[in-house]
């Protein structure tokens, strides 16, 4: 694949995915006017965003407030490219695609804390610091359970891993493996239950000053950290484009948007949980379990 | 081609000297230190690379170098914070005096 | 490079495209804002000093804690690459070597380092 | 080699030692933070240019927790974290730059002077597994041992900055030191 032809790919898989999640979002909340209004949403939404004034606060950072949310889409961007959509189609599936990806997920955090950190403004700092904190808790029980995904394959390439769930998929084969995935996954796009860092406890949050095209940016990008982590969770535990009948690229349109279905949907099931708690959950609950899932799946492959 | 790395290295290293020997705020100083070690990576690798058929020993130095460099961090942010606590100071020049 | 040239290219396209976003807004309809539309949010409170401030992160012993674990996933990438082929032998020492760090963890637990100080 | 990995080495090269230097000339904490790990990005990308793709991309994984790390201490211990007022906060600034110079010269001409085998890596090789065997096997000891040393340090650190310590609060008898920094010791 080309460069031209890798970054449209990666954009109309970016936006499709972007736009799926604003709709689902609005039709999870029950907004009136149903899937109709909702599927207008994101369309009116943007244009919105994109005629209205921006704002700006007294002596921002101004560089790093322009970098945050630039640097959040090329993140989801650069974590797509690991994944193969069917055996031949993958911008850079290479050998250590795996840690491609946990490298790009991770930085994350340096994107949000910017966010926070440059308007100079009092809650987005707050939920910068929140984000740090819970960055530093999902950050190794996520690394983690992406990783063992690579024990079978016995490589670190997202396309080897794709390959030896032929027969048995990763779900199945390492069963806490996925609602870790899905847990801190959920933390790593600060979606849903863990909306910590854009709560409405703090009137928004990082995205608190941010306004016009800059939040339409960094609204776009956090829905592409997401599309992201879903494409990469159907490749490494539901076997990507595996599957009978239907073509590869197919099977994982599928299974990406049963995971983004669920993703979005956890944001309106779930109350939003505190800070504080969340560390104690991460380091506590989900690190042991990401461990044991080390093990267990390690015993299996044997 | 390995000079050309071993080059950048030793600018990295350069810069990381200046940082650790002219700052006086601690996390300065271990700033200095990191890139001191981030230019010790890159050399290493760069002689991995070009003069030692690909030995996994070399590649095994960055690995506890990059122990190495946690530790470092750690353990200076943990001595930092024990430090302020007591003694309210952040800078070098606060600890002039190490008795109490 | 091979694959890696193309996530790169994608990666600056990205943050480029972003960028260009974000510039031509400020082309194409330039705004001055008076001194009151700028100050900062702060619950309607007009506030009195800079956001930017020491501040004490309270959960600093657990970002501690990070640093030293978290070298833990560089041992583990190569281990699971090979863990198939070596067999029993590196089940036992990655065993060995996470319950070591697991000491940690749990000592920390209990010195409270995982709720606010 | 191929003269776009060349270009490449040469361009994060030069970028690996401006944000290095730039961490030393902003004012503003986080962006010293963020600069050192831009240089450790740079660097990551030249190990990624030199047949090791694992280790650059696990330098850059590791990095970005550390650095964030590195900018909230600063924010915890800076009077002026995002350096409003500009300060020049050094000592000794002639001797360091004088140390820094020198060290750099001195392993410059070490580079330059001295003759290295050519020995590349075989291609095809798999650095990464190699890596692992080699954990597993020959240098088990070091891995265990950075386990200790790793619990070691988990520990140390927890009970030198704890806020509680076993025998009362850790901040119980501090000290204010003088304003102005004293002249010799006692």
């Amino acid at each position: 694949m080309n460069p031209v032809q890798a970054v449209l790919f990666i954009g109309v898989v970016l936006g499709l995915g972007a736009y799926l999640v604003a709709v689902l979002d609005r039709v999870f909340a029950g907004a009136p006017g149903g899937l109709r209004s909702g599927l207008m949403w994101p369309i009116r939404r943007t244009a919105f965003l994109l005629v209205q004034r921006r704002s700006e606060t007294e002596r921002p950072d101004a560089e790093a407030w322009a970098l945050a949310p630039a640097l959040l889409a090329a993140l989801a961007a650069v974590g797509l490219t690991a994944v193969p959509f069917t055996p031949s189609l993958a911008v850079a599936d290479v050998s250590a695609g795996i840690v491609l990806f946990g490298a790009a997920m991770i930085i994350v955090m340096v994107a949000v804390f910017l966010q926070g950190w440059s308007p100079n403004s009092i809650f987005p700092l707050i939920a910068a610091y929140r984000f740090a904190a819970m960055a530093l808790s999902f950050g190794i029980p996520f690394s983690l359970v992406v990783l063992t995904t690579a024990i079978p394959a016995e490589s670190l390439s997202v396309g080897a891993v794709v390959a030896s769930q032929e027969g048995l998929w990763n779900v199945v084969r390492q069963p806490l493996g996925l609602p870790v995935y899905l847990v801190t996954g959920a933390a790593v796009a600060f979606w849903g239950p863990f909306r910590i860092p854009e709560g409405t406890d703090l009137a928004g949050g990082t995205a608190l000053e941010a306004s016009g095209p800059t939040l339409a940016v960094w609204r776009i990008a956090r829905a592409g950290v997401l599309v992201t982590l879903s494409v990469m969770g159907a490749a490494i535990f539901l076997g990507g484009h595996l599957g009978p009948v239907l073509p590869g690229w197919a099977w994982t349109s599928v299974k990406s948007v049963a995971l983004l279905t669920l993703f979005v949907w956890s944001g309106h099931a779930f109350a939003r949980m505190r800070v504080e708690r969340f560390v104690w959950f991460g380091w506590v609950i989900l690190l042991p379990i990401a461990l044991v899932d080390v093990f267990a799946s390690g015993i299996v492959a044997l | 081609m390995i000079e050309v790395i071993l080059l950048i290295s030793a600018a990295i290293f350069g810069v990381g000297v200046y940082g650790a020997l002219s700052q006086q705020s601690f996390v300065m100083i271990m700033m200095g230190l990191e890139l001191m070690i981030n230019a010790t990576v890159l050399a290493i690798v760069a002689f991995w690379w070009g003069t030692t058929g690909g030995d996994p020993r070399g590649q095994l130095l960055v690995v506890v170098v990059l122990a190495v460099m946690a530790i470092e961090a750690a353990m200076g942010f943990a001595l930092v914070t024990a430090v302020y606590r007591v003694r309210k100071a952040d800078i070098t020049e606060k600890l002039k005096r190490l008795r109490n | 490079m091979g694959g890696l040239g193309g996530a790169l290219v994608v990666l600056l396209a990205a943050a480029v495209a972003a960028l260009v976003a974000r510039w031509l807004s400020t082309v194409l309809e330039p705004t001055t804002l008076t001194v009151p539309e700028r100050v900062p949010f702060a619950g309607g409170v007009p506030p009195e000093v800079h956001a930017w401030n020491r501040y004490h992160i309270r959960y600093y012993v657990m970002a501690l804690l990070f640093l030293a674990f978290d070298m833990e996933m560089v041992f583990m990438y190569p281990w699971a690459v090979v863990f198939v082929k070596e067999g029993i032998v590196a089940l036992v020492e990655m065993l060995m070597f996470i319950l070591i760090l697991v000491v940690g963890m749990v000592y920390t637990w209990r010195e409270r380092g995982f709720t606010w100080a | 080699m191929s003269a776009l990995q060349t270009f490449g080495i040469v361009i994060f090269g030069v970028g690996a030692v401006v944000s290095g230097w730039l961490v030393f000339r902003t004012d503003s904490m986080v962006r010293a933070a963020y600069w050192l790990m831009a240089s450790f990005v740079a660097v990551g990308a030249i190990l990624v240019t030199l047949d090791s793709q694992f280790l650059g991309l696990i330098l850059i994984l590791m990095m970005a927790g550390e650095m964030t790390i590195m900018a909230i201490f600063m924010v915890m211990f800076m009077m002026n974290p995002a350096g409003l007022n500009p300060m020049v906060m050094v000592h000794q600034h002639r001797t360091a730059i004088a140390a820094g110079v020198g060290s750099f010269l001195l392993l410059a001409t070490v580079a330059l002077v001295a003759d290295f085998p050519a020995d590349p890596v075989p291609l095809g090789a798999d650095p990464t597994a190699e890596l692992g065997f080699e954990l597993l096997g020959r240098s088990m000891l070091v891995f265990e041992s950075a386990g200790v040393a790793l619990l070691a340090v988990m520990i140390g650190a927890v009970a030198v900055a704890g806020k509680w310590g076993r025998f009362g609060d850790a901040d119980a008898g501090s000290v204010e030191p003088e304003l102005e920094p004293e002249e010799g010791g006692s």
